[in-house]
């Protein structure tokens, strides 16, 4: 350790490198280590031909950077008759995450808000419905759900499989912002309540600005879950509107034919590229201090 | 537009602990009414329940004509500063202080027209674009401030809205607060610790203890005139200096008598049918050094010497207790001296000792 | 004419897309409009299929294993019978008979085969068995646990086993099948007799099922049916005991039959386990799609396309006259004990998947469970017929 | 609510309606939360009364009407699967729930500490949510599969004692499903705490380092119970996701090794869709939503109650 | 024991915008020094700085003996009260106030004493089972005061510890906190709005202005001699009166004149070599109202009488500007009254009207 008190000490506190930071870093490093050890595995071999996967050296690095999986993968990988890799799908991807996520998240973020602010009657009944909703398997509600849909014609459509993904999304979603709110200081929205703002209003005006980590968060998650789906997409999305995840499980997905592992994960990893982008870039969101000033005490 | 506000048989409890009990309170359109009362007496808890921020146990609130007991803070022409502040921590200075007119709907150029005009006044001007966050304390306060000022209500409620502010921003607010009252005419409710703010802003006061009013009348009433020793001891400082003695009647007139011996009172002073036990009680400025005044005196030993700039409190002690006496701010005596006390008992306030009421 | 159909299958890794595109192209050069529905993974395309045919909208065509799964369905009244197309197409006598009681409901035939998957099938590294000193593929489960012991003492993995239920039950059928043979195996798995189980031959299964354990790795749990092969693929293990379709993974490592692997009936067995895979069409309430329907039934039932179709995927043709030069040397094998009627229904297409998923489920806890007794296992394979 | 009668005297007070109670109703509040309890209602508690309807009658591949008493509920606890299923979700529950708090919350705290390249760091820590199960179970396969992976490695490096083999044994696999599934979602758990963490007055910080409060016990004391909120959260997320876990299990050991890693999830799966027993996967539903709910509703209630408490709120 | 504390050419900023400059401070050990000075001067962040808790961009603190500037700031042995309180939410008062012992490792027992005491003090017994959020904003106030008192410190350091508590509390705790410093005998740097607090607690004042001193003397001499007209106005409530005019020596005497007339000042008052443009500065006790006393005089017209209690504020419009004058709290004028005022211009500050400076 270095001494606390150098007697020379003046201005601004140099950056020093003390155990503690090290430790840190060391944590993070081992962390990382273990975060990162399939994704080795998978970047690798996705890189291998096959017989040199056959060899099961999985730590081993491949021969040459052979790209020609990751291409095959994204654009002539054969599902069924049609040999156009994961990126089919991309446009259909965006189609429904896009739209599904904001509005689950909208949705998520009303509900929490009514239920933390204005607690009409019923709120805490409404609350636990959701929670326990949360745990019921979502296979579970695939045949009524079609049945449903297709009551309100909504089967086979973008509208439907929108509307299924927000459906499906409303206790996380809820749940989210629910306790986030709860952890803001209430005299704020006294102060707006005051200020003659209405329900909206305080929400859109000063909620949702103060949930931006939380809405951060909440759109990662729901971006990913209905980015990631494949199952509803392929039952409520119809023909036309087939996620890149249909495109992936057919490539990835086999029973009894030839597993491509190199194409798999190749596909794997183009097929997670909007996710892992987005967690990328979300960082300048995760602001800190969110509500630094606004009461005293 | 001046509205009256009207408290009746309020009562307001968190969860089953009542706060306020049975409070009434009927403050006429346009006055501005100062609650004064010791730390959590409930003076916070009353202004959020008048803005409908915090639901009655029962009781009504009307404001005019209006029995607004369940009706929106919205709807109650209201403008509140909090004593937390509570500033929008997403929104900088001028959008704070923006927000509600926008709600309101007004005119662009008016809002910034308004809040400008705010702004110059608290001398936040500088500041108009940071966030509540990048903020000192006594801007965040005038932040709080502004946000009610820059609305047109009917009733303001501020909630010690000055307690961070130095004297001078003090004194210059408190009398554009009094210029704005005077301006709009709006009702005003106004919690402060602050005498000076008390006093000069009041056209009432009223004092409250454990969620009830001891005293509500003008602010000279109040200081001069405590109804109750409660009263008496809360307003003034250094706090009136009591004594304890007894009100003797006898052939038509009456003495007090105690430790310090026994004193005709004037007749306006006080009066008794019999013996009563009695305290009184002298304000500082009410206790002169020298006896040259005729009053009746005492010796005391100067313990502490207080030089407040105006005025010096001397703390001296006699044999009967320690007493408080103001004297000019040139004052020029030491600490040990021996002096002389001058009560002024014929303007004293006299209390039950029972009850602690005045006579 | 409008000759669209839209087909269902979940077939889309290499060999079995090339194999559908036999059947997609032949489908377009008879007129039909081929529309890809493909979605891997039995339970994704179970679910997604049952989906539509509760919202009214179902699939032109679905392929399945032919089997109760479609019978339900069937008696449902949700599907088309395609007597007819099957007749005009197909000659009497060239469909195994055990194949068209499998497709045929009420006298009706309502699937149509595309070919038959082999199990009971052994496949070996013949350097593997050449370092152990073995010369002859086991005929007799004396023989294979003593060539087991050879490979294990030259220090390699005796049986590549993929550790996962499904395999295990393809593998305990196998030898049930070789124990009780192909009578009682019918018996058993067609008539439910359950007094099958009882016998010793039964228990000799059982046993022989048991010993295996001790002739497999340490990672075998869990462990896909490709990476066994790719173990004797890579001379790391002896033997793979499974279906037929694994060939295609030593075909596609340039691996030789006969030359770098060796293919034989399970030891003991002198039948196949077969499993038809077919195509079944659902009620659409539209009458060009019933033609699409009757015009896929036929593409799928013509002789080259049988054969083309079987070529690719590694199955076996359903219909015994067609040319079948093309197949390699383990399927000309097969397609000789197909034609002399050796065949054997796999209980997938006689018993309910609820019954079969008993057996898996039995199985897979006595394999990976060695202080399981025999009885203890019996008793709940006994079970799962009861559950069905 | 304009009082229709005038102006009263102040004398006479009216009176007073015994309106105490809410009359205040946030209409909008309860318009904005129509749709949820459309969704509730109509989708989840639909679902629900469907769902049990179901497990009461034969219904197999589809949904049929045939009645069936608690046939289905005989075979299910007649099921040797279903049992232990339930004690591997329960095994699985705990160490994969508080697995996944504890690495979120450590990654989450030591990515707060002001760390260089945050958004990378934190892209590593998450990357495994974004990426589909069906290959990254793989890719724990072979890992944790002794004959190649990390063991293998090991002792071929020298480490002769080096044994990590807990997919290959039935009384490790669950504990192996667990380690995925920390590894899949102890990135969402550090995004959450993140989140919260952020929103952590810096006046509190400086508070504590006046007082010499330590980093960890800081932490542990002061900044942990605020985030309270985020903790709950994240606990039941996960405590929904471990009672839901499915393809995780697919993934990595489909059940095995024999039935060591079942749980409720995938037999609800594999019967509805596999085994096309839809009436047993119907009253496995049923049985998992009446335990939640039966364990859910108690600890909900308790907490408001708590809360109630220590806030002195009504 | 007692320890100084010295601040040698601080400079302290948020981002690029430089909050303290240059600044040097030397506080004796055991001295009782207030800060002061406008909202936004940068006490609240020296006193973060001093703390350690926010970085100097240049400078040295030193702490008795030890260079501190980089040391953390529990290491520093300090108190400190903020004026955000930066109580802990999810602790009862009671665990608020024995945390920082807890973790110091003191024995439970004595711990419990220790809390016990200072809620004592604080009045605070009733709450300790409070969560903050339960609290009023003077009981929170009073917990985080409660914090930094429990704790056995060599430095204090009050950002506004009394601002939200009523007059009596407030002397009370002014009182307790004087005694304590003396007990102690701790180092305590103390900033206040309040000028009594000021006046009675300081062993010195310093004003600060943008980041600056502006004047570091003992209570009396900041109130009585200000270093120039920005203490002067800042000190003093109401605010000196300003009258300008010029010094003009005649004949080995020094006469003011002003619009008021030129008046012969005693030697004492001030002196000039040459005419010199200064301003006259009187506090509002330095106007009398009649000119019996013999004073200059002139005509204005009382336009705002505010009671204050112990005396009265008098604001007479003149000629040449608006006066305040000191009465008595029981003067009896009204608004409207024409009055004489005299100004004791022998006891007068004059200021350089160039520089600002005090002659
Ligand atoms: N985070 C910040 N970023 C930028 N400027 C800041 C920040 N915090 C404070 N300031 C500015 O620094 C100056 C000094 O702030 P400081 O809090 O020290 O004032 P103060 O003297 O304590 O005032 P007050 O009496 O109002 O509390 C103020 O003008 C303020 O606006
Ligand atoms: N949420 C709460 N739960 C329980 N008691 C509370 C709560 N909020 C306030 N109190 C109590 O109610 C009483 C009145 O509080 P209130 O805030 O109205 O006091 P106040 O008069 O504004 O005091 P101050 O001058 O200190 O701000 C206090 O004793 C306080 O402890
Ligand atoms: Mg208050
Ligand atoms: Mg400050």
């Amino acid at each position: 350790m270095r001494d606390p008190f150098p007697a020379t000490a003046r201005g601004q506190r140099p950056q020093r490198l003390t155990t503690a930071r090290i430790g840190l870093y060391a944590f993070l490093l081992i962390a990382a280590l273990f975060f990162l050890l399939p994704a080795y595995v998978m970047i690798v071999t996705s890189f291998k031909s096959m017989g040199e996967i056959r060899s099961a050296q999985i730590f081993a690095l491949p021969h040459m950077l052979d790209w020609s999986f990751w291409l095959k993968a994204w654009s002539s990988a054969c599902a069924g008759v049609n040999c156009n890799g994961v990126s089919v799908g991309f446009w259909n991807s965006v189609k429904i995450t896009v739209p599904a996520t904001i509005l689950s998240v909208l949705l998520g973020a009303v509900t929490g808000y009514a239920l933390s602010f204005w607690k009409p009657p019923g709120s805490k009944l409404l609350f636990a419905a959701i929670t326990i909703g949360g745990f019921i398997p979502l296979q579970i509600f695939l045949f009524p759900m079609v049945r449903a849909t297709a009551a309100l014609g909504l089967y086979n459509s973008l509208g439907g499989i929108v509307l299924v993904h927000v459906v499906f999304g409303l206790p996380l979603t809820t749940l989210l912002f629910r306790n986030y709110y709860a952890a803001i200081p209430v005299e704020l929205f006294k102060a707006a309540r005051v200020d003659g703002a209405g329900f909206w209003r305080i929400f859109f005006a000063l909620m949702l600005p103060l949930s931006l980590p939380m809405l951060v968060v909440a759109g990662l998650m729901q971006m990913t879950g209905i980015w990631n789906d494949f199952l509803l997409g392929l039952v409520f999305a119809g023909r036309d509107n087939l996620p890149m995840t249909v495109q992936l499980n057919n490539i990835v997905t086999t029973t009894t034919g030839q597993r491509e592992y190199n194409v798999h994960m190749a596909a794997t990893v183009l097929t997670a590229l909007v996710p892992l982008v987005a967690y990328f870039v979300s960082g300048r969101w995760f602001v800190r201090g969110i509500t630094a000033g606004s009461v005293k005490g | 537009m001046p509205v009256p506000v009207s408290l009746r048989s309020v009562a307001i409890g968190y969860g089953s602990t009542a706060v306020v009990k049975d409070f009434d309170l009927e403050i006429a359109a346009g006055e501005f009414l100062v609650l004064l009362g010791p730390s959590g007496c409930g003076k916070s808890t009353l202004l959020n329940a008048i803005a409908g921020l915090s639901d009655l146990s029962d009781g009504e609130i009307w404001i005019g004509e209006r029995n607004v007991t369940w009706a929106d803070p919205k709807d109650r022409g209201i403008g509140m500063v909090f004593q937390s502040y509570a500033l929008y921590p997403n929104m900088n200075v001028e959008k704070n202080l923006s927000f509600g007119l926008q709600v309101a709907g007004m005119a662009k150029d008016q809002i910034a027209r308004r809040v400008k005009r705010t702004a110059a006044i608290l001398q936040l001007e500088p500041y108009l674009q940071r966030r509540p966050a990048a903020l000192s304390g006594g801007q965040r306060q005038r932040v709080a401030i502004g946000r009610a000022l820059v609305r047109d209500v009917d009733i303001f409620l501020f909630d010690e809205p000055l307690s961070n502010l130095d004297a001078k921003l003090r004194t210059e607010l408190r009398v554009e607060i009094k210029k704005l009252h005077q301006e709009l005419g709006s009702t005003m409710i106004y919690v402060t610790h602050d005498q000076v703010e008390a006093m000069t802003l009041a056209d009432r006061i009223a004092i409250m203890r454990d969620g009830m009013i001891q005293q509500l009348a003008s602010p000279r009433e109040i200081y001069h005139r405590p109804a109750n020793l409660f009263v008496a001891g809360f307003i003034g400082s250094p706090a009136m200096n009591l004594i304890s003695g007894a009100l003797v009647p006898k052939a038509g007139k009456t003495f007090f008598r105690s430790e310090l011996g026994t004193v005709e009172l004037p007749q306006a002073a006080a009066q008794a049918a019999e013996e009563h036990a009695v305290i009184a009680g002298l304000r500082p400025e009410q206790i002169v050094l020298d006896t040259a005044s005729g009053l009746p005196g005492f010796a005391a030993k100067v313990s502490v010497i207080e030089a407040m700039g105006p005025d010096t409190i001397l703390w001296c002690e006699a044999e009967s207790g320690v007493f408080s006496v103001r004297m000019p701010g040139d004052f020029a005596g030491a600490v040990g001296d021996s002096v002389t006390l001058g009560l002024d008992l014929a303007t004293a306030s006299y209390f039950d000792s029972a009850t602690g009421k005045r006579l | 004419q409008d000759l669209t159909a839209e087909v269902a299958h979940s077939w889309t890794s290499g060999g079995e897309a090339a194999a559908v595109k036999v059947i997609s192209d032949a489908f377009t050069a008879r007129g039909g409009k081929w529309v890809d529905w493909s979605v891997a993974g039995f339970e994704s395309a179970n679910a997604a299929y049952i989906s539509r045919l509760l919202a009214g909208d179902p699939p032109t065509a679905k392929t399945a294993v032919a089997g109760p799964e479609v019978t339900e369905l069937i008696a449902q009244g949700l599907m088309n019978d395609i007597d007819t197309a099957f007749h005009t197409a197909v000659p009497d006598g060239v469909v195994p008979q055990v194949v068209l009681d499998a497709i045929t409901v009420d006298g009706k035939v309502y699937m149509a085969p595309t070919g038959m998957h082999a199990g009971s099938w052994m496949f070996y590294s013949m350097p593997v068995f050449e370092k152990a000193g073995i010369t002859e593929a086991p005929t007799s489960w004396d023989e294979f646990f003593a060539a087991m012991d050879k490979i294990k003492a030259a220090g390699l993995v005796p049986i590549a086993w993929g550790g996962q239920s499904w395999q295990e039950g393809i593998v305990f059928h196998a030898v049930v099948l070789s124990t009780i043979g192909a009578e009682a195996f019918t018996r058993l798995y067609k008539d439910s007799d359950l007094s099958v189980i009882d016998t010793p031959e039964f228990a000799e299964a059982v046993n022989v099922f048991g010993r295996m354990r001790d002739y497999v790795d340490a990672g075998a749990a869990g462990r896909n049916w490709n990476d066994a092969t790719a173990m004797v693929i890579r001379d790391e293990a002896g033997v793979q005991l499974l279906s037929d379709f694994i060939k295609g993974e030593f075909t596609t490592a340039g691996e030789k039959p006969g030359v770098d692997y060796g293919c034989a009936l399970t030891p003991g067995t002198d039948s196949l386990i077969f499993l038809a895979d077919a195509f079944t069409f659902p009620k659409t309430g539209n009458a060009d799609e019933d033609k699409a329907q009757a015009l896929l039934a036929e593409t799928v039932l013509d002789p080259k396309v049988q054969a083309d179709f079987s070529a690719l995927k590694g199955s076996l043709p359903i219909r015994t006259d067609v040319d079948t030069s093309g197949l390699d040397a383990c399927a000309q094998k097969a397609v000789e004990l197909v034609k002399q009627d050796k065949i054997v229904p796999d209980a997938a297409m006689t018993l309910s998947p609820a019954i079969n998923g008993g057996f898996k489920d039995a199985v897979g806890a006595f394999f990976a469970d060695p202080s399981m007794t025999s009885e203890a296992f019996i008793e709940q394979y006994k079970a799962a017929f009861a559950n069905g | 609510m304009v009082d229709q009668s005038g102006a009263r005297s102040i004398a006479s007070p009216p009176a007073r309606p015994k309106a105490i109670g809410r009359l205040r109703l946030p209409v909008a509040a309860m318009a904005a939360l129509t749709p949820a309890w459309l969704i509730i209602l109509l989708v989840y508690l639909g679902t629900t009364v469907w769902t049990v309807q179901i497990s009461l009658t034969k219904s197999r591949m589809l949904p049929s009407n045939e009645f069936a008493g608690l046939s289905q509920y005989q075979r299910l606890f007649g099921t040797a699967r279903w049992s232990n299923s339930i004690e591997n979700v329960l095994t699985f529950g705990v160490v994969y729930v508080l697995g996944a708090m504890v690495v979120g919350l450590l990654l989450a705290i030591a990515i707060d500490r002001r760390v260089r390249f945050e958004s990378a760091w934190r892209t590593m820590f998450l990357y495994p949510y974004a990426l589909s199960f069906i290959v990254t179970g793989l890719m724990w396969q072979w890992l944790m599969n002794p004959e190649i992976g990390i063991q293998a490695t090991a002792r071929a490096a020298g480490l002769g004692w080096f044994t990590f083999d807990w997919t290959t044994r039935s009384d490790m696999a669950i504990y192996a499903v667990a380690l995925a599934g920390i590894w899949q979602s102890a990135g969402l758990v550090m995004v959450l705490m993140l989140a919260g963490l952020r929103g952590i007055d810096a006046d509190l910080w400086r508070a504590t380092r006046i007082e010499g409060i330590p980093m960890w016990r800081t932490y542990l004391t002061i900044v942990l119970p605020q985030l309270g909120p985020s903790v709950a959260t994240a606990f039941m997320l996960l405590t929904m996701g471990a009672v839901r876990t499915f393809d995780l299990v697919v993934a990595l050991t489909n059940g095995g090794p024999g039935q060591s890693t079942e749980v409720p999830a995938k037999f609800i799966m594999d019967s509805l869709f596999a085994r096309q027993d839809l009436g047993l996967a119907t009253a496995g539903a049923t049985v998992m939503l009446f335990t939640v709910m039966a364990v859910t509703i108690p600890i909900l209630y308790a907490r408001d109650i708590w809360a109630r408490r220590q806030n002195g709120r009504l």
